[in-house]
């Protein structure tokens, strides 16, 4: 298997694990990151194709795989131009069999390779359930750390434009349950770049969440190459009054919601947490013992989600720091409806995050 | 419209089973493969300026499989199907009006507008709803049938159906279908699967996702199911080989497959660019257009082989009739009321709902879905 | 669909619904239950047949479909019996289709018929999940109010003996994420008999979580017929210096802590909320005035838990009655492990309970 | 045990594959076969002593399946399994204590005792673990093939291989597994499905649960797959019908599928008291038993058609030398060291861990695993 080897990226530092041939690469995370102020502006879309392309320049063994991710140039053209640059072995069109290509990715991990998988929507892994949660995340435990599970999967997650109830999963709510998992859900082109090449370098299953609503939005991302680390939140803006977190998507309504109560008198520190496993708690215990009052945005439903998990660890590591109980905005608990007034009052939106600081701070 | 066509049906000669059909019955089939076209034209449109969102897959060009198909069974036959189910609703006896409304999202949508163009749900007529996930219909399918049998035949009501449930050649792909296969043949489930094969599961031709697709049928005979392939372009040819099968699984209470051989015109969804064919590929297909062809065999003269029931005027006059009712719709969904959230958003999530299900709020019940 | 009725249990009010062919029944739940005490024990596992054979008995709609419950009497002797007195159109054995027959069963509750879907173990329900979490608890939604999906799911749930990774899930942990769904996990056979009678007349899908460790598990079931309703947690001890909550096996393990705890002069609130979804919340809260602390023990993985979610509901509802942050004992945040050492450190247990509650009343 | 057999076979005769094996590797598959039902038997006592825990499925009966078809492929093609894997791991070389050490759930396991029974993982022998839900090794084993030829093919390294998946009758109702056939068929994957037919799904004997069982490789052919039956309980027909098969999918990169029958004579698991069949029908199929079949073949004179390359003693002696070789497997796994919960619990859950990944503590790595 010593076959399986791969340039490591340059600044990188390359270990070996018995469960993985070829080992795998640990970026210089202390290396400053390049501005994200700059000219080169690129959609969401564009920054995810540069982080898988360039890093199938750099590693033969990753492989993108999904439906229509080649000929199609992807159902949202995340893959466009992928096929006619790495060929049909290495962009591969699935049937609409999940279950199957991700499991047969599992095992092509297993064996020494790093697919990507692309789920044309996180909705569709469903029906991979199965694959995704009780072989990725458990064949390193399971043998005994003899075989790992190096694989990327991938797309849209989040209600698309009124897509009704069985398209529209925030699967984080379920799946960040799962240990063996990490989980990365970025905001901004910036981020999708620098984490997505961060996932596909890591040795351990990542689910990558996208969301379909943000893959035209744009913004700088520089030329050179750069990793963003796992479990490092950014402080995307600063205030002294309350802590709003949030991930994904509903950052961009957080911080439209900031706008608004800054011109109220209201500041906020506005954390992006990037990825949720790892999720960042020291860098909101900072921030809360500060504000003393905290705000979470979070797409998916309340019920036992991600936001409740953020309640969980802020009671067990800063209760003390609290002068108000935090509060959560989540989506409506109910199945995603199609009409687009019932849609809209189902997702967080800047006006909720905007009242929801309003009581928060009362 | 209804599914008049079993009971006016002219006395029986003894070749095919579409020697019996009256005039009326293969007017009316043409009636409603023109209504789900011309339907389908006007989605387009309202898609287009927006007043529709979400996904929107058109039936243009597969008309002959729903109407043939849903015309061979009874109106009281469980139907399910996938997304692409505007033409299928039509055909049922939807109304034109409640269909559009829920594409625009209206309350006197079908689904109150909670659903969107993939989920036609109509249960005066015996539609168990279009369904968003590949694959995810088939078994569902399996459990009509089942149900019907088990009123049939433990609870000893009713009487003998038979459940049509519709798939995309893609579909075949999903584990899903392959189960409910199983079961249905285990079983002795009466339900038929019928794939409208189109060639193509969104931007993939059928041999690039499926293994030995010349031979699918080979599939259901697997499970030592009757499986037969059909030509889903003249809706004549798919009555008479689908009626025997749908009377052959009714009456033996025993599952069928059907490859049903179609094209469809427009992209896989509002959003596809195409590039994945020909616009000659797509005409060679046009040619054959199914509402062309039975329009012509009914103008045709008797000694020419036609039916020669349908002047050229005749034809005219029922095309604007199907303009005029499905521009109605199209106005009815644009006065429709939109869903009011504080009646909608919490309402038809539970049946019986009950304090303390959400840390959010309390479920109600909604206004009375206007099908029923 | 009028044929499809069924005669109204006793004191039960049945009420029409437009989804629903023949309506449903609603049990009188302000008439008190019969004794827990008295000399008709029975298992927990013939508590769960005599109630599906009773709500059978009444409603021929109703039928149990599953691996192994007819011919095999059960996997683990559930359904023992059953076969003889319903025949085989009643009680199905189904192949090895999850994914087939819990699909299958939602069209036949969509028509309107009462299934049951045993899953030998929940374990085994992601291969069906999409058909669990995509059909069952949205086609009333989807529907505009059209079809109900009338369905109990119920199988063993959570760590087996020994029983490794893939076989150990806590379903809870991710499910109960997903609006449209009720979910009940009874902690004895007092409590299966009632609630699971509850859960075939609901109209609504009902994910009905048994425990492998506690199918042996005697104690006294009433002869009559009774239902217990969702959403009204059991006072199982009370005490004034901590409250402890929990659902399903680990509710005996908080049991067993009580009292050492009393030994030691610590007295406990012990709930056991027996559904959680609905969840009791007001009868923790009344509690929570009282002792101002509390623990909550959950057998699934932390992250984004059920006791993740009750932290969260109790700072929204209770945060000011609070003296000390809330303790949550869940399993250990990996794959479950084979060996018996490491799968008893891995499980919450009586030890892990009682210092919980001494680090919450220190 | 080795994979002995390819290379020290003797010059090939035009007839049967098997016509070439030396009588070494005839006397090795004697062996193996007998480690293997040795073994199992031994794990039978200690699951009764409770010595084991969880589920524990025997192979007894089913041995020439494993040691007929692993020792038609090579020692570095990749092979994935469903529970029932003891007999495979032996057979594909893993040694009898880190095989039982991993059942007493020790340290010194195949899998640190993490895994137990259902989980037989060596990474040096290639064998890419038991797993126990029922299906989800198929797309496994097409994913093993695909990186195989992958790495031959994209990488231009190693060489061609074909993997071998196996699966028992219950799993053909599994979608997973379909999805797996058309992807292999599709994506040309040299994996080869090899389905040990032992006519019960637990309890539930073949024609209840798969339809149309009689002609189960018609599943594999719809695929366009190359499908074939073979009987499991003659290794020599084995390896004569199974070789060919696996050269051909290894040559042509191509899957393959295989009906093999055989039968367990133990229960389905450690708990089943096996009411569903009659003691006399367990005897009819122990009468065939493929080791007693073997060792006479092996001990019958050249002049009536045996090998005569192994006598009464040679047989006796080597029962003795194998009897030894369990006891000890079992000795060495009661003198195991249970995994410490420090070490243990929380390690091989991330190969690289970083902070904040849980809210009950960090990950760690663990002990070196003892096959590595
Ligand atoms: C499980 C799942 N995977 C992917 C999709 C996205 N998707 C929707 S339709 C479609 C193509 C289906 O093609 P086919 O079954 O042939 O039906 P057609 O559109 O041709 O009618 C795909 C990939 C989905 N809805 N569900
Ligand atoms: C998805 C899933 N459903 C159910 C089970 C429980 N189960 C384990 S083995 C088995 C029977 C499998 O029979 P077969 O595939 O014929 O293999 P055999 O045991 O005969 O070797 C069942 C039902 C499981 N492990 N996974
Ligand atoms: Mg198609
Ligand atoms: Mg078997």
């Amino acid at each position: 298997m010593t076959t399986l080897t791969a340039p490591t990226p340059p600044g990188a530092t390359r270990h070996d694990h018995p469960a993985l041939p070829g080992g795998y690469a640990v970026p210089d995370f202390d290396k400053p990151l390049p501005p994200r102020e700059g000219d080169r502006e690129i959609q969401y879309r564009e920054a995810l194709r540069e982080a898988m392309s360039e890093e199938m320049r750099r590693d033969e063994r990753v492989f993108l795989i999904g439906e229509e991710v080649a000929e199609y140039n992807g159902a949202y053209k995340v893959s466009q131009g992928m096929l006619d640059e790495f060929g049909a072995k290495r962009i591969i069109d699935s049937p609409i069999s999940e279950n199957g290509f991700a499991g047969m990715s599992i095992g092509a991990a297993m064996y020494g390779l790093r697919p990507i998988v692309e789920f044309m929507s996180w909705s569709f892994s469903f029906v991979a359930a199965d694959a995704i949660l009780n072989n990725a995340p458990k064949m390193l435990y399971m043998s005994g750390g003899q075989w790992g599970c190096p694989i990327v999967f991938r797309g849209n997650d989040g209600a698309g434009g009124q897509l009704a109830s069985t398209h529209s999963w925030c699967v984080e709510g379920l799946y960040a349950n799962v240990p063996g998992l990490k989980i990365a859900i970025p905001s901004n082109p910036y981020d999708a770049k620098g984490l997505l090449k961060t996932a596909i370098l890591d040795p351990d299953p990542v689910f990558f969440l996208e969301s379909e609503r943000m893959l035209g939005d744009k913004a700088h991302v520089p030329e050179e190459e750069y990793y963003i680390p796992f479990g490092k939140a950014r402080l995307v803006r600063e205030g002294g009054d309350c802590t709003i977190i949030s991930w994904g998507r509903p950052v961009n309504f957080a911080a439209e919601a900031c706008e608004r109560l800054a011109a109220d008198g209201i500041e906020c520190d506005l954390l992006d947490m990037r990825t949720i496993r790892p999720l960042d708690m020291d860098a909101v215990v900072e921030s809360i013992k500060k504000t003393n009052r905290i705000v979470i945005v979070d797409q998916s439903w309340p019920f036992g989600g991600v936001a409740s998990e953020v309640i969980s660890q802020i009671t067990e590591q800063a209760f003390d720091w609290l002068d108000a109980p935090p509060v959560r905005v989540n989506t409506a608990d109910v199945p995603t409806p199609y009409a687009k007034g019932l849609e809209s009052a189902y997702l967080p939106n800047p006006d909720r995050i905007y009242d929801a600081v309003k009581q928060c701070t009362a | 419209m209804t599914q008049a066509s079993a009971s006016t049906k002219s006395p029986q000669s003894t070749g095919k089973p579409s020697d019996g059909l009256s005039d009326d019955t293969l007017r009316k089939w043409l009636y409603d493969m023109q209504l789900i076209r011309e339907f389908e034209t006007r989605t387009m449109q309202a898609y287009q300026q927006a007043k529709i969102g979400g996904f929107c897959h058109i039936y243009s060009g597969q008309e002959a499989c729903a109407v043939g198909t849903i015309n061979s069974v009874n109106q009281d036959d469980p139907v399910v199907l996938a997304y692409r189910d505007h033409g299928h609703a039509l055909a049922r006896g939807m109304h034109p009006r409640a269909c559009m409304a829920e594409m625009y999202g209206k309350l006197e949508g079908c689904a109150k507008g909670k659903g969107g163009s993939m989920h036609m749900f109509d249960k005066p007529n015996w539609l168990f709803g279009g369904h968003g996930i590949v694959g995810a219909q088939t078994p569902l399918g399996a459990g009509l049938a089942f149900a019907a049998r088990y009123e049939w035949e433990v609870l000893g009501k009713g009487k003998k159906k038979v459940a049509l449930c519709y798939l995309g050649d893609g579909a075949i792909d999903q584990g899903a279908f392959h189960e409910a296969l199983n079961l249905a043949s285990l079983f002795s489930i009466p339900v038929i699967y019928i794939i409208e094969n189109n060639g193509y599961s969104m931007g993939t031709a059928i041999h690039r996702h499926t293994a030995n697709h010349e031979n699918l049928i080979s599939r259901g005979q697997s499970y030592g199911i009757k499986s037969i392939e059909i030509d889903g372009f003249d809706i004549v040819d798919v009555y008479d080989q689908f009626k025997p099968l749908a009377d052959e699984c009714r009456d033996l209470q025993r599952p069928g497959f059907v490859d049903l051989k179609t094209y469809r015109y427009m992209g896989h969804s509002m959003s596809d660019p195409q590039k994945y064919r020909t616009k000659d590929e797509v005409d060679t297909w046009k040619e054959k257009d199914s509402i062309a062809a039975l329009a012509s065999r009914l103008m045709t003269a008797k000694s020419d082989g036609g039916r020669e029931c349908l002047s050229e005027d005749d034809w005219k006059a029922m095309r604007s009739e199907i303009a005029e009712i499905v521009r109605d719709a199209v106005q009815f969904a644009e006065n429709g009321t939109d869903p009011d959230v504080g009646a909608e958003l919490y309402s038809d999530v539970y049946i019986h709902p009950v304090p303390n299900l959400s840390p959010m709020g309390d479920y109600i019940h909604g206004d009375k879905n206007p099908l029923l």
